[in-house]
């Protein structure tokens, strides 16, 4: 009953919304390289499941290990500076800022700094975006702990690093989870349009354009339906982990 | 020996800055072996001050605390003080249990013996069915429970109590007292207990330390007797007397000795 | 927009005099590539026809073809392959005019690699572009006898040599008119001097046989049944022939003018670029623009049979109706002969351009 | 004050870092089991910051303006462009929350499929907008690009914000007999600032993206985009131009934050601050 | 004609649910002019739930719920109360003077009057000298206080608050206590006020309304006569009688009638 609630409504917007699209190309006659009927992208999809399979396998490994790549750095990082009060200070505001920077412009200088050949810079490009909010949201976790819990650990006469293991990096969970959800479907994202500014042509961004150039754009939406899809399992995932890392919080989505 | 020996104590905050306070002034107290005090007085008047003193989580500015003939700081090393805060503080990763559990693990008790020391106070408390259960799980009144399991779970001579049931309504809070008492009682543990409420700084002590603010001293210190401490002293005349005696050293009427 | 496009054809002359404005969608930047176009701008070629031509720029992702199907623009620069395969999903254009004879893709390789032929590619990290540009590469390898799915890493280049300079691949796709004068103009750090012509290989599909057609100006097919719209497309493309022939006959002029539009390749570089596209066009026996059946039905054969390495080609069926035309380019060229043009520039030759670093 | 200091503290680290790795670092990278996993440190890959410094100074083209120039004009222009798409996104995204607020059944039915377009990737669109655009001019394709990847903090940010008022404040209001226009106006519109200024933080990143990313796709000349694929195309002779190009793509998602933040200025006094959790 | 007329109210959640509650069952309650009636009883009773039909923030399942004689719909519209809960509430982005302007500027009052008006309610708590400030700068009582002229300001005939001193400390609460009957006294507002605190309802009321949990229902009604309301009436025996005959019926022990 619940469970209906929660489907049923996005479920119906979707046939809507896809019935709708498919009713205004047939209908208005609209040619396949303006907007393709969904009818055509499936076809697509369907004859070119290998494919997409094998590109997202691809894209997918580099945005995977941007993922956990970036991620591991983050939260190392945010370990590092949550230790040292002014480096905290300093890091925090300098990431912000680096943030707002459009990293993924950075693709044509690291494929020449790397060597476009590799999948490298693509995963870098990944593990730089998903830095950010992993970094900047698990230092601020770190940074909260409750007082009442810094008094009573102190009565416990615990060290520092017990303080650490038992308070802050639990208590931190919530906020790299925070941060991982938004870096997941980035990081598939970021690998993606990574592959616009060159390099290896396996994955499904190469794949994406090459179709476009071809005017073949229910290929092209195949691909990138296969896009979305490699995205919703890095969300759901992250997702899936969150629950089962944190048993407490039995919110899915916060 | 007496639990808590606090003498000429003053704390002053940010000493020569211009934002100085001085929290505490010149205080005496002292806290014999399973008594029950209570802390009462206008906000700001330092009792929470006090209270941390006593627990070594701030050091006096001058003066000495003295807990079970130990210092402060000694006594917290050996973990020979319970706390509780009117948050409960329970870690929320962490199961009922496991939050019992915590101060027994810092003291590097084996996994199986500090499972049952916990469970016991859990059933001390009246929670064993929730051992399992997460925090966010539980009401209000039910963690604070927990947080007086978890402070009595190393079994100290002294608790320390910071408005406790500060957060809970007055039936909840009711209850809980004379679930304190009682547990007090069987233990013989000593307590410090601060409080905003007269009523339940009467019904719980044995003395109720009167503070007054700006600077924070001890101005009366009212021994309550009351016959029994249940349902039937809340109505007794003694008690109305004693809640009376109270608020009019809160008010700073002149003092009559408590009958 | 729809498939069945019906915007209005802006009748030519038709307020006494006014010029009749037309939209030209190129397929990239501005340089010497079209360089004829921009000359028949700037000399007023196109003004003496009553057209005022707007050079629409293009990019990563604009697709011209797609541009002229929907209406926004009256003409389109592009490569038949692409173009065709564009009329395949609906785009319904013709093309009018085979500005290009000839196919200017190289492979371009290391001397000392030794890859001097198609079959030489096996196993080697090959370089392309993508974009639908790499069709006479796989082509060339298909005809060679290897798989473009399986025998080479395929590698997709940025919009630099970097990657061959740095032999992270073993093969780049370079234009004879762009990048390959790139490869020349950076400097050889052992050396200290330029590379030169000497230091690399060319795979030329031409001699490869893999050659497909490029660079022809496309028209809308319904619009063409407008006569209005006939005799604007003649008049465009007899100024473009005069453009082509100006920049044949006067290169330095033509590169200043490109220069002038904003390229951001220096002047060296789109003298050879100048050049070598010249060098593509001319001579055209046939007269230029007039499309070659023979290399219509190379590029057709190619476009079916030669697969990608997701094993699509280009096309699925032989193009339908009206693809191409030789009409109105026959007819622009009377009337540019009329005007004394030369359109064929037998006497043509070109020249032996030096360029500096960076193409300054 | 303090803030910027920072920043330029952590400027210069990197800079030392940058300089210092091209001291020890090997010309033709570390390759470690056939994989480069340090950079090339040759002038060809990371040219000295000075050479990108007086690479700015000097004309882009023999003859030409210098490139500092360039870049600043490029940069005006595509904050322009991102201007427009941060106004179009933030105002969709506005409009989303809203109905979304309003009607608990558009929130289920839509709240999946704003958290969904996040994951399409932008190339897939760039190609399709560019495709689309009969009905506006080119800048303003990148712009709903822009736009596209705008509206999502906003949108999300915004829902939250306007869901935040506690039940007492939403009853007060309704013990006014206030209608639910007069509550938004009233307190969920105030009460989602603290939420929606954060969430307008991370639409302008993202409206640059979209604006530099939609510009290399769709053509559009003029932009820093533009600029930064242009001079990669020379990165074979002149390596140092491009990085004057993403020096000035950063100075853009400078400017883009600090105006962003300006808007919140006077607005945020007296509030306090959340954080945004957008996905 | 009353102030309040609640007669055979049911009020069931999520009907027809399998999470159904049946948070009040068949109440009659009835306010009389100028009257102060205290609701009492364990959490989840339904207090609020009462107070919020009364309110016409929710609709009752059966019965029917009269305000000032016209439906409570009817004086929702005409803002014929004013009510208060146990957050402040107050909105942070505007000043305690614009707090308090709310309501009035909803009923499209001119600037000037609303104004005035709001600063004499400010006048009334005592806060006319915070008037530009804004909320977070208040400590909790003074917050309380806002709130309160808040639900003043349109002069309502009829004052509802839910546990507004439920978060404030025990001393500061007896003060907003006196402070409220005197402002009760004065406007002659007639009063419906939610409670966990026996002693507050005894203090402040006329009636105390008793309530039990699951179905919520009225156990007991007992009226209260304290010959003064101020410091001397919370030490006289009759305040006493009242607590404990209050306690008696929350406990559920057979009702003795209060002297
Ligand atoms: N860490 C600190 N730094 C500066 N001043 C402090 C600090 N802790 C407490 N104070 C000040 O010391 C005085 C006493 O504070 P304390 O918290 O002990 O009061 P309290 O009696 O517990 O009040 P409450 O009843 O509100 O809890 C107050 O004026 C407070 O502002
Ligand atoms: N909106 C609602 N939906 C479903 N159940 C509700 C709702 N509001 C209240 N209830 C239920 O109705 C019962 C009465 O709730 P109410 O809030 O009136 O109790 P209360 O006496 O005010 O409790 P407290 O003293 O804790 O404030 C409770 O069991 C509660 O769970
Ligand atoms: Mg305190
Ligand atoms: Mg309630």
């Amino acid at each position: 009953m619940k469970w209906m609630k929660a489907v049923l409504p996005p479920v119906v917007f979707g046939v809507v919304a896809i019935a709708l699209w498919e009713l205004i190309v047939t209908a208005g006659r609209i040619a396949p390289f303006i907007l393709p009927a969904p009818s055509a992208i499936w076809e697509q999809f369907l004859e070119q499941r290998q494919n997409i399979w094998e590109a997202a396998l691809a894209s997918g490994a580099n945005a995977l290990i941007g993922l956990v790549g970036g991620t591991v750095v983050g939260v190392l990082a945010a370990m590092v500076s949550s230790r040292f009060r002014p480096l905290a200070d300093v890091s925090i505001p300098f990431a912000a800022v680096l943030n707002a920077l459009p990293i993924i412009a950075l693709a044509p200088i690291l494929n020449n700094m790397f060597e476009s050949t590799s999948s490298i810079p693509r995963r870098l490009v990944a593990g730089i975006i998903v830095f950010f909010p992993v970094f900047i949201n698990t230092l601020r976790g770190l940074r909260e702990v409750d007082p009442i819990h810094q008094e009573l650990m102190h009565t416990y006469a615990a060290s520092g690093w017990t303080f650490a293991v038992k308070v802050r990096l639990p208590g931190s969970l919530p906020h790299v989870f925070t941060g991982l959800r938004q870096a997941s479907s980035l990081a598939v994202i970021a690998a993606v349009v990574a592959e616009y500014f060159g390099g290896l042509q396996n994955g499904l961004g190469s794949r994406i354009t090459s179709a476009a150039a071809f005017t073949a754009y229910p290929r092209a939406w195949a691909f990138v339906v296969g896009a979305c899809l490699l995205g919703l399992v890095f969300y759901l995932t992250t997702l899936l982990l969150e629950r089962l890392a944190m048993p407490w919080r039995t919110r899915l989505i916060a | 020996m007496s639990a808590v020996e606090v003498s000429g104590v003053t704390k002053v905050f940010n000493q020569g800055r211009t934002d100085e306070v001085v929290a505490l002034s010149d205080v005496d107290l002292s806290v014999g072996q399973g008594e029950f005090v209570s802390l009462i007085g206008p906000s700001g008047c330092g009792k929470s001050t006090l209270l941390r003193l006593i627990a070594d989580l701030i050091a006096p500015s001058t003066g000495t605390v003295t807990v079970a003939g130990k210092t402060a700081g000694a006594a917290r090393k050996e973990q020979a003080y319970g706390i509780a805060f009117q948050q409960a503080g329970l870690f929320e990763w962490r199961t009922v249990l496991k939050n019992v559990e915590l101060p027994l693990e810092l003291r590097g008790m084996s996994r199986a013996e500090r499972k049952d020391k916990a469970s016991e106070m859990l059933a001390l408390v009246g929670l064993e069915e929730f051992a399992g259960h997460y925090p966010a799980q539980l009401s209000g009144g039910m963690q604070q429970r927990v947080a007086i399991a978890r402070a009595l779970a190393v079994q100290p001579p002294l608790l320390l109590m910071d408005e406790p049931f500060g957060a809970l309504d007055e039936m909840t809070r009711e209850r809980l007292q004379s679930e304190l008492l009682a547990i007090c009682a069987t233990t013989g543990t000593s307590t410090v207990f601060v409080t905003h409420s007269i009523s339940e700084a009467v019904f719980l002590s044995n003395r109720v330390v009167v503070m007054s603010a700006r600077p924070g001293r001890i101005t009366a210190s009212i021994p309550i007797s009351l016959e029994s401490r249940d349902e039937a002293a809340r109505q007794s005349p003694a008690y109305f007397e004693s809640v009376t005696s109270v608020r009019q050293a809160l008010r700073g009427a002149p003092l009559k000795s408590a009958s | 927009g729809t498939a069945d496009q019906d915007s209005a054809t802006p009748a030519p002359g038709g307020s006494g005099g006014a010029l009749t404005p037309v939209k030209l969608q190129l397929q990239w930047f501005f340089q010497a590539q079209f360089a004829g176009y921009i000359a028949a701008v700037d000399q007023g070629f196109y003004k003496d026809q009553g057209l005022d031509v707007q050079l629409l720029e293009g990019g990563v992702d604009i697709v011209p073809q797609t541009v002229l199907a929907q209406g926004k623009a009256d003409y389109a620069v592009a490569w038949v392959p692409k173009a065709l395969a564009s009329r395949e999903q609906g785009a319904g254009i013709t093309d009018v005019g085979q500005i290009f004879g000839r196919s200017g893709t190289y492979q371009v390789a290391w001397k000392d690699s030794g890859i001097t032929k198609a079959a030489d590619l096996k196993g080697k990290k090959v370089g392309n572009w993508g974009f639908g540009n790499e069709f006479e590469l796989f082509a060339g390898m298909t005809k060679a006898g290897l798989d473009p799915g399986k025998d080479v890493t395929l590698v997709q280049q940025q919009f630099d040599m970097q990657a061959l300079l740095k032999k992270e691949i073993d093969a780049a796709q370079a234009m004879s008119y762009n990048e390959y004068a790139q490869l020349l103009e950076a400097k050889n750090p052992a050396t200290g001097k330029l590379y030169t012509a000497d230091d690399f290989s060319i795979i030329d599909w031409k001699t490869e046989g893999s050659s497909m057609l490029q660079d022809a100006v496309w028209a809308n097919t319904e619009k063409l049944s407008d006569p209005a719209y006939q005799q604007q497309t003649v008049k465009f493309l007899t100024a473009t022939i005069q453009g082509w022939a100006f920049c044949r006959d006067n290169a330095e002029k033509c590169r200043d003018l490109v220069v002038a539009k904003g390229s951001k390749l220096g002047k060296s570089h789109q003298l050879w670029q100048m050049n070598e596209t010249s060098k593509l066009i001319w001579p055209a026996p046939a007269g230029i623009g007039v499309v070659d059946e023979a290399a219509w039905k190379q590029t057709v054969d190619i476009s079916m049979t030669t697969k990608n390495q997701t094993g699509d080609s280009v096309l699925t069926k032989a193009p339908e109706g009206m693809a191409y035309t030789n009409d109105y380019i026959n007819q622009a060229i009377t009337a540019a002969k009329a005007a004394g043009v030369d359109v064929n520039g037998t006497s043509f030759a070109p020249t032996e351009v030096t360029l500096t670093e960076g193409g300054a | 004050m303090k803030k910027l200091l920072y920043v330029l503290l952590g400027l210069a680290v990197v800079a030392a870092l940058w300089e210092g790795y091209k001291l020890v670092g090997n010309p033709e990278g570390t390759v470690l089991f056939g994989v480069r996993v340090l950079p090339r440190a040759d002038d060809l890959s990371m040219p000295h910051l000075w050479t990108v410094v007086e690479r700015l100074g000097r004309p882009e083209l023999t003859g030409g303006r210098p490139v500092w120039i360039v870049v600043v004009q490029a940069c005006l222009f595509t904050l322009g462009i991102t201007a427009a798409g941060f106004v179009i996104g933030a105002f969709v995204g506005l409009l989303l929350a809203v109905a979304m607020q309003r009607f608990r059944i558009v929130e289920r039915g839509l709240l999946p499929y704003v958290i969904l377009s996040q994951t399409v990737p932008l190339v897939a669109l760039a190609p399709l907008v560019a495709g689309w655009n009969v009905l506006w001019p080119d800048w303003m394709t990148v712009s709903l690009i822009a736009a596209y990847l705008a509206f999502f903090p906003v949108a999300v940010g915004m829902l939250r914000g306007l869901q935040s008022p506690a039940s007492a404040g939403v009853e007060l209001m309704r013990s006014y007999a206030a209608g639910w226009w007069r509550t938004l106006v009233k307190l969920r519109f105030p009460a989602s600032l603290p939420y929606l200024f954060p969430a307008l933080r991370l639409a302008g990143a993202a409206a640059v993206v979209g604006a530099v990313v939609g510009e290399i796709s769709t053509g559009t000349r003029g932009g820093i985009g533009r600029l930064i694929i242009e001079y990669s195309r020379e990165a074979t002779s002149d390596p140092a131009k491009v990085y004057t190009a993403m020096l000035g793509a950063a100075l853009l998602g400078l400017v883009v934050a600090g105006l962003v933040s300006l808007l919140e200025f006077p607005l945020m006094r007296h509030r306090r601050h959340v954080e945004v959790v957008t996905l």
